[in-house]
């Protein structure tokens, strides 16, 4: 139960100081329902708390009850914690707590580890009474001394049994005070973040978790002879840490919003449940309706009506919201529309990360259905493109699309405590009298903008449909008519454009290669980015936050490098693969209507592996397209 | 619109409504269509009920019963084909103050429609809900609907229908939470015309099922319906739905039928004898929907703010 | 009712040899419900049977019951009849047979009608009780003289009531038998005709109709001083004719499939109509569904047992296909969808043309579902392709797309007669053993493909999945696996793209303007680039009939010409609108993919006038761009 | 499947499927869910029947219960939330050799699936349907669905539902052309076996809706359901579902009930008191829309041809 020798000399002995890092990668992996994430965001916001810059990728396996003890049924979750800012999930861990020897390999098939990775293991197996189990147990711990990897054997249930009945239920609870003990986190500030989570809990279940904590604090004490400390950084500003979900719903509350209409859908659901649990203290109601069609048509009416609503759905549920979608355009129905992205297409991969539906977003609807797209790249932009979009929909009157994905959804990281704003909210309904003489669809010819009229407006009446229309919402065949009024929705989003200014360059304002980007990526880009401008190249990135109108002066940018590529999280042809020419390659989605923009030779990397990318995988493709 | 209204002679409250204020265009439905008789009645029945224009919203989805919304002269929702229903539901939820009525044909209800409406009869919103039954697809120009009858000889059935027509009185009353289920004729304006008020009355989703005349697609089912008055029995009950003793009369049956009964209602509904008119089921202090979506109205600004930062306390560092 | 003196001047006296013309357009117009359509499209078969080349477009309203004697209310047909073939609705009508004066004003806003257009109106208006339509009609008159279109008043209801009592349902006939005369038909062939579509009438009404194309041929004879005679063209092949939906219909059963599975939706519905006529004679049944989702649903599973459908839509109804297309393409059924296109977005103009499904056709799923995407040009095309289209989905085990649109689908042309070939129709469902060994998804690593197992063929066994699966078809949420099955999938298009040639060039094979267009347009533009190229300007065109994968070759094709644009019927920017820039202007579908995949600056022309293009309004854009 | 068969060492006939036939993989649900016992009941239905395996399919929707086909070793076809019925009609519809299940959830088929259910009762087509009613949403983890009880706590509901619950029974007995109608439970394997093989011997769309056991999300009613034998009732009759003298005697009530009697179904569906399990309805000669699907099967390509060749001549020149 001790230490390696190699580990030894690397770790500093008890009673001596605890080694400082700049910052380190901790995995729990388990069974499913072994409550590994549960640890790990208390870990995640004990650290945050303390200062720390922080980062977690929720670890879900698809199946509702994985079998156990399988590669494919690793669940848990990484903390990346460092003394600045953390805005992904990196390369590989440092230290990894695993409830089983086979979860591990479920991580490993993703190259989550590496030579020097500390290993602590549940030591039960090796007792287990199947001997299938303990020379399972046994290979695996061979194998992971031979992948060099720092294996310590912990007899985690055995030590929750000393206080527990069932030690399956506790455990996670001591490895967090196992955690707390190894990083020096502040077990006061442990105490509470138990008390927060069991808050709907009996005080004896409270009881029983703190014991558990203190126990873990005190067997990592006794028997683990190594102890880090992360410098925290100095904080000037108040911070809150949460999820890309929940600020997506702190988000909704903000802009005033009032409706959340939606039909459960992974990895979307959260987002709904954080609404569904206090939405209604701040006046708003989630309507779970029957399927995703219902859920869109229930929003369309809640804005038809003066209340704009969100709708928060995943990729299949998207699908199945494209006939509103362009109704939302065609009658000018603000609307904000969240798409956490999943893996696709179809069922896909429920609750592995892809940005592979902005294409779908941008065309999806037949005929001409311009729209506003947004896509978040921080867990901060999830709650405030929220507000923002909801002020869009209303002044654009359009439905307005915010994207973010499975990792923003589930991820963890603290950002700046946003100061509430009285103009983020949503002004009451207007029931003023509509002024005389402006028509219902009163499009300026110059914005194509025009302001809609609120059932109980008096001299507002209009009938909204999804006909061709007129500037008194009349139906019409005219020729003419749809040309005009097709123009003014399209004009919409010129005018849009006129509003953005060109992305900032992270970098050198030309060099030899520019990587663009948008969403979840961000983080390991501007890392990977920072890493070989360091080391020389010059590379510089552009990370984009609206997609539909581009932001401005792309090409312009574009030609002041010698290549430019995009880095995706969705499909593409690699240009090297075997009969893909320049003819038929399939570029990644982003890089395809970048093309389209600026006719600049766009290239791309991109994969469908399900993972958020790590710094390193970017870092290799930059200095790939720089040899090149 | 301009001018003297109409029956402005008669010595009425200056912001009384007359029927000219919820007219808007010429409805443009074939000449016998049911639909304008429809029309006329609700339009009445605004008038009578001195509906505020502007507080009154008439949703439909697609169908040439589906054009209704553009002939109102009050706001108005033409959607998309089949979700007039969730549109309607989204509306009604946080305005109370606003008088909802859907119009749907039995394309749109019953057949793209259904699953918007089995869901919307258990949310039991206060609708106001108007199928339109003609059997047939108008808009589209004669296929077969769900509520064909066997046999019926369409574009996409040219050799006849095959399967039984669904009954929208009967699948409406095996929802749970349904609350108002009437039935009625559009050649019967006085028993059209006391549904549709009843229904109105009612606080929840009124379902009036509406025997509608298509006499382009469905000329003899047209004919047949309105001679044969042996098929037609009326409902008579003081809480169903009253017509005066002359119209009654028109009645070659009537038959006793108590609207808290649901189980004769569903017997009603089944019976392959007769067509019965009138309210089938009336079930009172069900649960509505939009009382819940209502609850919580009118949360300031500063109580949200305080609200978010309480939420920031918790998620803080 | 007599010509006026300039027509005469213009016109053969009666009795001496009828004018001999290369082409000629005819227009019929009137009230909805008057039979104007029945009238033209029995005109028009007459001509073809007669040996010339026809071309018909429907004027379609967009109410049920539009208003009557209204512009709006507009309703009848285009009958455009050479000795050459024809293959588009050209430019101005040359005579119009209109059944009030109101009806004519719906298509003088289309710019339909040009001095000399020769019009044949209805007289009774002037003897109307009513002063105002008194009145209206005079004024009407008096206009379209001034506008100098050639007007000549015809008592048709009169002369009908000698024969029937209600001449508003005969009138049809009578004027049919009118233009027999004017233009020479053969009235044998005419009385064939009226048999044909009266078939299912009784011969009261039969004889009755013939009696009515008599009394106007004769009506004609003795009061018209004009006649006109279109050579034929030598035939030395044996032609059929028929509009674009009874062409797919056609198609649907020469390509063996036996289920069509559809709702009904405008302009797609006849094609199920007809099917639904003739479809159970071979072996095919036409499944009504009670909604686009269940319809597709039905199909796929018709397809999975082995029966490969076919489903037939527009604009709403593939948006409401969405997600099942997405399931088609990641669990890769074989399917047949047709999209009638009509005008958008949303309901927009359901009975009118357009070409603005391509995007979301392409791009309408989220993840990445690569497809494979077809357009007919013409309506012989709308036969052929559905029996191709069907082979290609069963061979590369896909689900495979045909545009078509509303112009396609009500037009009417004569072309070759198809020789039915054996091959054309599917296999019996296959229910020999599967091959061991053989997985489900055994993917060809070079190709993509595989062969599927049906229900029934013993060792076939396999659950199909819209989640990520590996070879044997079972879930695997493994991060290779999903990269390496997305590869396989996407790479069958580049294995498709083989197969197909560079497009032929129409002109010279370099120049100062190609045009690239795809669709129902083809006719127009073809023949435009013609007088374009008589009148010496450099100037070729290329039509696409594969879309997804794009043909081979464009980019090199383009590079020999100095301005590349596309024409298409959808919406775009103009390039000239104020505030539009190269940064923010929205391009017409096709050119947007083409500047995607060929970094070529393509520009476009395109409107959403719901109108087919004239060869005048491609031609003028021609000049405009050559002359830039 | 390797090795000797199980059951190899009874007499058997050579091709005779046993148990292990129908199995493939370990079923992935938690333990204690109902959906492993209907799993071994459909197993051992198929070894009785002796069903072929490759002429067997399994169409299933999304959710945990969905997941089902995945442990048939017969063809299946796992695809799309809410859209199984459509799916199992095109494959049973020109294929009358094979032999259909449906396997669907409470949200699967009620909620979503609405619409697609309604009609597939009205076609009915001959599938053997299994509704797998947790009241609650599985495989998203615990939201409500719209067949949870008044005040269900979920995560979407964290102060309890508000609405009724949808019963499948009253519903599926309101649409036309409903021909199977039955109601189970996983925990009495005995009935639900019994249950299962009448509806599989039913031509038509057999509808079982399956009370089942998430002792996970829904740990109480489990508790509620498994424990309380007062709320339960055996259906007896012998033209319905029946069970040996020992399973009767474990009913603590039984009632008697004519599965010809549709009118007593509805009212058993809607009794409030008691949890009916039984046959609640069965007619017999019913329209099948696969009857129509399949009748114009094995159209040879000469056939084909003269038809379409006769076409070419009506539109011939
Ligand atoms: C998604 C979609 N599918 C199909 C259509 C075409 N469509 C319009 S109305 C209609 C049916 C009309 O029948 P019904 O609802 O009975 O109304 P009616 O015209 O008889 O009043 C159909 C199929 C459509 N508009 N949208
Ligand atoms: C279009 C679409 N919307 C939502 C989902 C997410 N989803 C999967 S299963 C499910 C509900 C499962 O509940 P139920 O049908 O009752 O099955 P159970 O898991 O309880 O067996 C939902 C909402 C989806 N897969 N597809
Ligand atoms: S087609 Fe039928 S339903 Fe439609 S307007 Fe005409 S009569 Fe009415
Ligand atoms: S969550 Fe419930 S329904 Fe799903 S597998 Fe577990 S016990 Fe069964
Ligand atoms: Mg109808
Ligand atoms: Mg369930």
């Amino acid at each position: 139960m001790s230490v390696t020798t190699e580990l030894k000399e690397k770790v500093t002995q008890k009673g001596n100081k605890a080694i400082r890092l700049s910052e380190h990668i901790v995995e729990i992996v388990s069974d499913s329902g072994e409550g590994a994430q549960k640890c790990g965001q208390s870990f995640a916001s004990i650290s945050a708390k303390m200062g720390n810059g922080v980062w977690t990728v929720e670890i879900i396996p698809a199946e509702i009850q994985p079998p156990a003890r399988t590669r494919e049924g690793a669940s848990g979750i990484r903390i990346r914690i460092g003394s600045e800012k953390v805005t992904n999930m990196g390369n590989e861990a440092n230290l990894v707590v695993a409830f089983n020897e086979q979860v591990p390999y479920g991580r490993i098939d993703q190259s989550a580890y590496t030579e020097g990775t500390i290993m602590l293991i549940e030591s039960k197996w090796a007792e287990e009474a199947s001997d299938s189990i303990r020379e399972s147990y046994a290979e695996a711990l061979k194998d992971f001394n031979e992948r060099g990897y720092e294996v310590i054997e912990v007899p985690m249930e055995k030590e929750c049994l000393k206080l527990v009945k069932n030690p399956r239920k506790g455990k996670n609870m001591w490895v967090l005070g196992m955690l707390c003990e190894i990083y020096s986190r502040d077990i006061g500030r442990a105490e509470a973040q138990i008390k927060q989570i069991f808050r709907k809990k009996s005080d004896t279940i409270i009881n029983s978790n703190i014991d558990l904590l203190h126990a873990g604090y005190k067997w990592a004490k006794e028997n683990l002879d190594f102890e880090y400390e992360i410098t925290p950084m100095e904080l000037d500003e108040q911070l809150v840490v949460m999820n890309g979900n929940e600020a997506v719903g702190m988000g909704v509350i903000a802009s005033g919003m009032e409706v959340c209409s939606m039909y459960p859908i992974t990895p979307a659901t959260s987002a709904s449940h954080y609404l569904a649990d206090v939405f209604e203290s701040a006046g708003g109601v989630v309507h779970q309706a029957e399927d995703e069609i219902a859920a869109v048509g229930f929003a369309i009416g809640s804005s038809y009506s003066g209340k704009t609503a969100v709708t928060i759905t995943s990729g299949p549920g998207i699908a199945l919201k494209t006939e509103f979608l362009g109704l939302a355009a065609m009658a000018e129905v603000p609307l904000v529309i969240v798409d956490v992205q999943r893996g696709g297409p179809s069922t896909g991969l429920p609750t592995k990360v892809e940005q592979s539906d902005l294409l779908a977003i941008l065309y999806g609807q037949t005929g001409d259905a311009p729209k506003i797209v947004m896509a978040m790249a921080t867990i901060e932009e999830c709650f405030h493109f929220v507000i923002l979009a909801r002020k869009i929909a209303d002044s654009f009157r359009t439905p307005v699309y915010l994207l973010t994905d499975a990792n923003l959804a589930t991820g963890q990281q603290p950002f700046a405590r946003p100061k509430i704003q009285r103009d983020w909210f949503a002004p009451p309904v207007d029931q003023s009298p509509w002024k005389e003489g402006v028509t219902p669809f009163n499009w300026d010819p110059e914005t194509g903008l025009s302001k809609r009229p609120i059932p109980g407006q008096s001299g507002g009446i209009y009938t909204l449909t999804g006909l061709a229309h007129d500037t008194k919402g009349k139906v019409s065949y005219n020729p003419d008519n749809n040309q005009k009024t097709s123009e003014l929705r399209s004009k919409k989003l010129a005018t849009f454009k006129r509003t953005l200014k060109p992305p900032t360059i992270n970098g050198e304002e030309s060099g030899d290669l520019l990587i663009v980007s948008w969403g979840s990526t961000l983080g390991s880009i501007e890392e990977a980015v920072g890493l070989a401008q360091k080391e020389g190249l010059k590379v510089s990135s552009i990370h984009l936050r609206f997609l539909s109108p581009l932001e401005p002066g792309l090409k312009e940018i574009f030609s002041r490098f010698k290549k430019v590529m995009t880095i995706e999280i969705n499909y593409s042809d690699k240009a090297d693969a075997d009969g893909i020419t320049e003819d038929n390659r399939r570029y990644a989605q982003l890089a395809w209507i970048l093309r389209a923009r600026t006719l600049v030779d766009v290239d791309c990397y991109s994969n469908v592996m399900g993972q958020p990318l790590s710094p390193k995988k970017v870092l290799r493709e930059i200095k790939q397209r720089i040899n090149k | 619109m301009f001018g003297l209204k109409p029956d402005a002679a008669l010595e009425l409250p200056e912001n009384y409504y007359v029927l000219d204020d919820y007219e808007k265009g010429i409805a443009r439905w074939c000449d016998g269509c049911g639909d304008h008789a429809v029309l006329a009645s609700v339009q009445k029945l605004c008038r009578e009920e001195q509906l505020d224009p502007v507080k009154t919203v008439f949703v439909s989805g697609i169908g040439c019963s589906s054009r209704f919304p553009h002939y109102m002269n009050t706001y108005g929702f033409h959607g998309l084909h089949g979700r007039a229903f969730p549109v309607a539901c989204g509306i009604k939820h946080r305005r109370p103050d606003l008088d909802v009525f859907v119009i749907t044909g039995d394309g749109d209800c019953c057949s793209i429609g259904a699953g918007a409406w089995i869901h919307a009869i258990r949310y039991n919103v206060n609708l106001t809900v108007m199928l339109f039954n003609n059997e047939i697809y108008g808009l589209t120009k004669k296929q077969q609907s769900p509520t064909s009858r066997i046999g019926t000889v369409s574009n996409t059935t040219p050799r006849g229908s095959i399967l039984p027509p669904l009954d929208p009185m009967q699948v409406t009353l095996g929802v749970a939470n349904a609350s108002f289920v009437a039935q009625t004729a559009d050649w019967n304006p006085a028993h059209m015309h006391a549904t549709i008020k009843a229904a109105h009355a009612h606080k929840g989703f009124s379902f009036v099922h509406i025997l509608q005349r298509c006499p382009i697609f469905q000329p003899e089912l047209v004919n047949e319906l309105t001679s044969n008055r042996d098929n037609i029995c009326y409902l008579k009950d003081d809480n169903g739905i009253t017509v005066s003793e002359d119209i009654e009369k028109t009645f070659k049956h009537s038959a006793p039928h108590d609207p808290s009964d649901i189980n004769g209602a569903r017997q009603l509904a089944a019976s392959e004898e007769k067509i019965y008119l009138g309210l089938f089921y009336q079930g009172k202090n069900k649960e509505n929907y939009d009382d819940y979506g209502a609850h919580n109205l009118g949360v300031t600004v500063e109580e949200k703010t305080a609200m978010l930062n309480a939420e920031f306390d918790k998620y803080g560092i």
